[in-house]
């Protein structure tokens, strides 16, 4: 829009009023939302004249619903659950696809000899619950596994204790958090840290079940009635995906950045988390945060085939329109554009992270 | 007059249950709230009807970790009371580490026990329970077997008796009402802790666990026909304790033994 | 007075005694517990003593004084959990008030129309059958919305209204039964000097209710502590106790001693709560005829 | 104008269910200014419901009671009369003075005028010293001097006493008769009186009636003057003992087959 | 020999420290068989103790108590006495029957004879038709009698009661001492009795013991005999009231300021 035109230039100078903005995460502070602690304390979000208070979730909090009650002005959320709210009449609206690839996996020991989906039928299998099991019924849907009966189903404790503990044959874990957990744990065996070799891994992106996860999520209809909220969403996402980019370029950086947020788990398990969300968000082939169609869709119609443990499905029927859309997200990339910020990443490249005891 | 009165109890009740659920749909109605932030009571009761065979199953899940923890809590905590009326040295140990925990938040300690058993096992859940319910239990009976009358403990000594006979005839028909009202209190507990230990994580299939992943899902409905269930669940358990204790103190006559 | 201290003195004293007995079984346990668990006569109730599961005493203390964080200006761990239960501590008794004041204020008026108690009790007690966990949601979403003489529904205030859940109804139960303990011959005194009904409840019915009022309050310490707990896990809300016992739980994977110093610091939130109701007690019930007992 | 006047009451619980009562039926009675009247007889024979009519606690279901002139109701508003029962009754939660200020304070008296009146009760009560002590720090006939205080701090013409003496030991008791007369010769209290004790009714009253159960009514009214200046020998002279036997021999009428009378409480009650 | 034999028997509670009370001091007293012995005397004069000092409920701190011959101990274990006290003290959660059954009970009787020996009893006491409701069910004089019948049940040769019918009105305790002179002497039962009526103590008991206070002791013994044959009549007999007066004029030495005696009790016991 024209109005962004001027501020790009006028980089530096105050901001005659700002917009006080909330953002409502899905969990405790940890460098998964890294992106946004480094907006702020990069000073991306004040550029934009955005003043943005930053809610952390909790084990019941629904980001999307905090949303449509009006509690924040955008929340985080995965596209499934989301997808859900909406349908039980939150009009929310995706406006910026964050996480391009899903970042679930389910952890095994190698020697339980689980190395795909297919593997799970008549095994103990981990999940989180609240939501965040979709990526399972999923693939035990393709693999003609019936949930109530053809698995154990059974909801993981906050850690991995379960699994090392062999109460539960294949964990739940995200790239970015649980799968080093295993991996900062003493294996009593050897007296050592356990190392990839000692697990199986099955992703569920490479599987093809793999749904979208981490996207901005706005209030539809504020969005199409409230000129000012519509701007201040541009300049939110365009913030956003700065301070990601930031996060790209300077994993360290930013882990020290949500270190000093008050985030618990130890540094070298925060840089490994850093380091693993920057390999869900890049490289962006579209632009980060624009919503691939193709994945959507992928995603609505596992959301809309899948069954869970009560034979429902996610969805009932395909989204109404106006689910997602890409015009405030493209805008904000023109903005971005302005300010000469890589959001594509296609050089990107991980560095690789050492896990110690604990993540410490 | 008493059928009169028995009437107004029972339809006193109805009239503030139906007004309130009157208030609910018409709130629902009225402010147009969107069924992921209340539901209305119609569509609670549609989809408990719906889903009334497993809300059963996760019923009996839940109900089955409240019963076994309510009876092992109490047995143990019985037994244990028992030993602290014989050795009043072992009641002034224990007795102030019952009262510290009856007054903190000790569901946390879930958390530790799914560490220290199996995840994926029920026992956890129900040790949890067996433990609220065995410190109500230990505090109330313990009391009971000590405040007798003393004309009581006085005749029996006149008889000569021993101590084992004071315990049979005296302390522990005068415990009896005590643990009844220790059950009262204690059946509600054992139900709301066996949904909250749910919360740490285990196996999906109570009550506990079907109602947050329903909220999680936006499924309010549902979610709340699953509440409805565990109401129930919990209204059962309390009734069935005012039962027995009505039962437990007809023999004594006192209406209201109910003593904390 | 002199004797009560001795006796309350006494009774601490016995508490960390038995405490610290409990910290030698578990050690003891550990030395003779199987280390995968096992069974007692068929069932699977025999923990596991490893040093996953039941991290030695030692271990748990030490944490104290270990850096929550490894970076550099991490406060201690106590500092935190202290801070920690501080908070928690604010929010429970801020829910504390609060339910007391509606369970006062039910109580007050079920004595006052019988018709309300008929209709209202059955209510409370299905009430308490609602599971928390259903209600956190509803009421966390209050947090940052709702507005109540023009400010604006903090979101800890969610938290403090979970634990005011639970604490009104043992304190509406345990006023009401007070009430209704004023002896019919005060009562009829109260009558025969035509006194008013304000005047009845507040000279006598509540001064004669103090004493089931007491206990009633001490279980409702208890719930507020409870609810507020849950609904710091349930919200995440950053501060409290109960956040950091999901935060330590998330890292026990590797470091299981750590969620223990949060568990203590939830004791202790526990604890503090009763004394504060404990003192209240002593000067309530510092004109009042000492209970006698066999 | 006499103190108290009932006329044509009677008194029915429950009236039309099953559990009616005929508390009392047809009772009259006249009380006059300075009278010591005691009511005795068997228990359930209606004299607690008697008192209460007059303190106006209960309504009568016939007939008409007056006090000073006045209704019942009226009076009762006034406060007319102080009431005091077997229990002391007394609030655990408050000093000895300011059990005695209790009535005072919901008549709206300022605090110094309060303080005062409690202060002359307590003379009046020979506990000047026990002004701040709490109630339960006296013993039992010292608290039902205090309730007596408190009774009569408002300085009402009637007093209304059921079983005050009940709950002590006999030498108590007769103790606190003294004190009662002299207390009541000084203020000029009249006085209904109810008690078990056929002893207590002779030695203190004007005139003692004579109740029965079933339904209550009054038998009898007994003048047993024993003149202002009763003492202890009052209590080993022939008048004395020859009032008791009167009495007895009135109640011995009303009091057929004691054997099992109000047996089985669970049955009648419940 | 003797029923009971006291002899020099001194009771100091809590010896040695600040809360020393010399409950009794140098009490000599002996109690024929068949005698009836009431102990009277003002609140803490050791009435109770000394009766739980022959009851061997407690050790006397000097001198001997015997009982039948023996000592207190061996006749406690003999069942040689049987015990009542103030409040009836039934076991709410026992049947009238099953109350009676309690001491037999615990010396091991069997079924049948404990059943008849219940039955004989309540004959005794009169309630026969009662045996199988609760006590809660009966009133207070019931209650009290069938307190009797269980002390009566083993046929102890000695009965002690204390204070067994202060809780009962008037009315009903005078029907209550006529029914117990009635028992005692079908049962040849010799009598410790503890009241604080003078009346009561007069009209039941060959000798009247009374006591005083601070410390404890006998300061006199007065032989009131009646006669065997005691009724209705006898309480409007002049030797009645000659009793009591003797039994007063006793009690008025050992009573002296009474006024504010036993006062502020939370400082006395605490
Ligand atoms: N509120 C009431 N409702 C029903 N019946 C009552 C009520 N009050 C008293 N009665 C009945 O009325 C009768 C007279 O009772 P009242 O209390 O006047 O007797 P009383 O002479 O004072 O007896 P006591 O000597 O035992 O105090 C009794 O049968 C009693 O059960
Ligand atoms: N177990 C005890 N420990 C300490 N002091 C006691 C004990 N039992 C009685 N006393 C004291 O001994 C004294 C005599 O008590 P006792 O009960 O024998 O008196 P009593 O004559 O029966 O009085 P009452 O008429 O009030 O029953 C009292 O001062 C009492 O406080
Ligand atoms: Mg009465
Ligand atoms: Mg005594």
């Amino acid at each position: 829009g024209g109005s962004s035109e001027s501020e790009e230039t006028a980089e530096p100078t105050a901001c005659e009023t700002t917009t006080p903005v909330s953002l409502q995460l899905q969990w405790v502070t940890q460098a998964q939302f890294a992106g946004y602690f480094a907006a702020q304390d990069q000073g991306f979000y004040a550029d934009q004249c955005l003043d943005v208070t930053i809610v952390e979730g909790g084990v019941d909090i629904v980001p999307q619903t905090q949303l449509a009650d009006g509690a924040v002005d955008f929340a985080l959320s995965w596209v499934p659950k989301a997808l859900a709210s909406r349908e039980a009449g939150a009009n929310i609206v995706n406006i910026a696809q964050i996480f391009q690839r899903s970042g679930t996996l389910q952890v095994s020991f190698a020697d339980a000899g689980i190395t795909s989906s297919a593997d799970f039928a008549g095994k103990k299998i981990g999940n989180w619950g609240f939501g965040n099991e979709f990526e399972i019924f999923a693939a035990l849907t393709m693999n003609g596994i019936d949930p109530a009966t053809g698995v154990e189903l059974v909801q993981q404790q906050f850690d991995m204790a379960g699994l090392l503990a062999g109460d539960i044959d294949a964990a739940e874990a995200m790239t970015y958090n649980e799968y080093a957990m295993v991996l900062e744990a003493i294996n009593p065996d050897t007296g050592e840290l356990y190392t990839p070799e000692d697990f199986n891994v099955v992703s569920y992106e490479d599987e093809g079940v793999g749904m979208l996860q981490d996207a901005i999520w706005a209030d539809a209809d504020k969005l199409a009635s409230d000129a000012a909220y519509r701007e201040t969403a541009v300049k939110f996402v365009a913030a956003s995906i700065q301070g990601w980019a930031f996060c790209r370029d300077n994993t360290e950086a930013c882990r020290d950045i949500v270190v000093a947020q008050g985030s618990t788990l130890g540094a070298s398990h925060q840089l490994w988390q850093m380091n693993e969300v920057n390999k869900l968000i890049w490289p962006a082939g579209l632009g980060a945060g624009v919503i691939d169609a193709t994945a959507w869709d992928r995603t609505v119609s596992l959301a809309m085939d899948t069954k869970n443990l009560e034979g429902s499905t996610v969805l009932t029927a395909a989204p109404t329109d106006g689910a997602y859309t890409n015009d405030i997200v493209e805008e904000a990339l023109t903005i971005l554009d302005g300010l000469g910020v890589d959001y594509t990443g296609s050089a990107f490249t991980p560095i690789e992270v050492t896990l110690n005891e604990g993540g410490n | 007059m008493t059928a009169m009165n028995r009437l107004r109890n029972f339809l006193t009740p109805l009239a503030f249950g139906v007004a309130f659920l009157a208030f609910w749909e018409g709130a629902v109605k009225f402010f147009e709230l969107k069924p992921y932030f209340l539901a209305p009571p119609t569509k609670i009761l549609s989809q408990f009807v719906e889903n009334i065979s497993r809300i059963w199953d996760a019923a009996s899940v839940s109900g089955m970790n409240a019963l076994v923890g309510l009876i092992a809590g109490t047995i143990f905590g019985v037994s244990v009371s028992f030993l602290l009326s014989r050795y009043r040295a072992l009641g002034e140990l224990i007795t102030p580490l019952a009262v510290a925990l009856n007054a903190i938040p000790i569901f946390v300690l879930v958390a530790v026990l799914n560490n220290m058993y199996s995840i994926t096992s029920e026992v956890p859940r129900r040790i949890m329970v067996s433990l609220v319910v065995y410190f109500i239990v230990l505090v109330n009976v313990a009391k009971g077997l000590t405040q007798v009358k003393s004309t009581h403990v006085e005749l029996m000594r006149s008889y000569a008796a021993s101590d084992f006979a004071i315990l049979k005839k005296v302390r522990i028909p005068n415990a009896v009402p005590y643990l009844f009202t220790a059950l009262k209190i204690s059946a509600p507990a054992a139900v709301i802790t066996s949904f909250v230990s749910e919360y740490f994580g285990g196996s999906q299939n109570g009550l506990g666990s079907r109602i947050t992943s329903n909220i999680a899902n936006s499924k309010n409905a549902a979610a709340w026909a699953y509440v409805l269930g565990a109401c129930l669940l919990g209204l059962v358990f309390y009734a069935v304790s005012v039962v027995l204790e009505n039962v437990a103190s007809r023999g004594s006559g006192a209406t209201n033994t109910s003593n904390k | 007075m002199k004797p009560m201290l001795r006796r309350a003195a006494y009774r601490t004293g016995m508490f960390f005694v038995s405490v610290a007995l409990v910290a030698v079984l578990w050690e003891l346990y550990k030395v003779v517990g199987p280390e995968k668990g096992g069974k007692l006569f068929g069932a699977p109730i025999l923990p596991r003593s490893n040093d996953t599961a039941m991290p030695h005493v030692w271990e748990m203390l030490s944490r104290y004084a270990e850096p929550e964080q490894r970076s550099p200006n991490s406060n201690l761990i106590w500092f935190v959990v202290l801070k920690g239960a501080f908070y928690s501590f604010r929010l429970a008794l801020v829910g504390f008030i609060l339910g007391s004041t509606i369970g006062v204020a039910l109580a007050a008026l079920m004595s006052r129309f019988k018709t309300m108690e008929r209709g209202l009790l059955p209510y409370l007690v299905v009430s308490q059958t609602v599971p928390l966990i259903a209600l956190a949601p509803l009421v966390v979403s209050w947090g940052g919305k709702v507005q109540i003489f023009g400010f604006t529904w903090p979101r800890w205030l969610s938290a403090s209204v979970l634990g005011a859940f639970l604490a009104f109804f043992p304190i509406a139960v345990g006023t009401l039964r007070g009430l209704k303990s004023a002896p019919a011959a005060s009562l009829e005194l109260m009558e025969s000097y035509a006194a008013s009904w304000k005047q009845t409840l507040f000279k006598l019915k509540f001064p004669a209710a103090i004493p089931f009022m007491v206990p009633a309050f001490k279980l409702g310490a208890s719930g507020a502590v409870i609810g507020v707990v849950v609904a710091e896990i349930s919200t995440g809300l950053k501060g409290g106790i109960g956040r950091l016992i999901i935060e330590y739980a998330r890292q026990a994977t590797a470091d299981p001693a750590k969620v223990f110093t949060a568990v203590f610091g939830a004791a202790g939130l526990g604890l503090a709560m009763a004394g504060l109701v404990a003192l209240a007690d002593v000067l309530l019930m510092r004109n009042r005829p000492k209970e006698t007992t066999t | 104008m006499s103190a108290v006047h009932v006329a044509g009451v009677s008194k029915i619980f429950n009236e039309g269910t099953p559990k009616q009562v005929d508390a009392l039926v047809d009772v009259n009675l006249t009380v006059e200014p300075g009278e010591f009247v005691s009511l005795i007889g068997p228990s359930g024979c209606g004299k607690s419901t008697l008192l209460r009519l007059i303190a106006n606690l209960l309504e009568p279901t016939t007939g008409s009671v007056a006090v000073n002139g006045k209704t019942a109701a009226q009076s009762r508003l006034d406060q007319d009369y102080g009431m005091a029962f077997q229990q002391a009754g007394l609030f655990d939660w408050r000093s000895v003075a300011k059990n005695i200020e209790l009535p005072l304070e919901l008549k709206g008296w300022d605090k110094d005028k309060r303080a005062a009146r409690a202060k002359e009760m307590l003379e009046l009560v020979k506990l000047p010293e026990f002004a701040d002590l709490m109630p339960w720090q006296l013993s039992g006939g010292m608290q039902q001097r205090i309730a007596i205080a408190r009774a009569l701090a408002a300085h009402p013409p009637l007093l209304l006493m059921d079983e005050p003496f009940g709950a002590l030991d006999e030498m108590t008791r007769e103790y606190m008769q003294g004190e009662l007369l002299r207390i009541c010769a000084e203020t000029k209290t009249t006085v209904v009186f109810v008690t078990h004790s056929i002893p207590e009714a002779v030695y203190l009253s004007n005139r003692v009636v004579v109740m029965s159960p079933r339904p209550g009514r009054i038998t009898e009214v007994i003048n047993v003057n024993l003149g202002a200046n009763r003492g202890e020998d009052t209590r080993a002279a022939d008048n004395f003992f020859a009032g008791i036997t009167a009495v007895r021999e009135a109640l011995r009428g009303t009091h057929a087959d004691h054997a099992n009378a109000g047996a089985i409480r669970g049955v009648e009650d419940r």
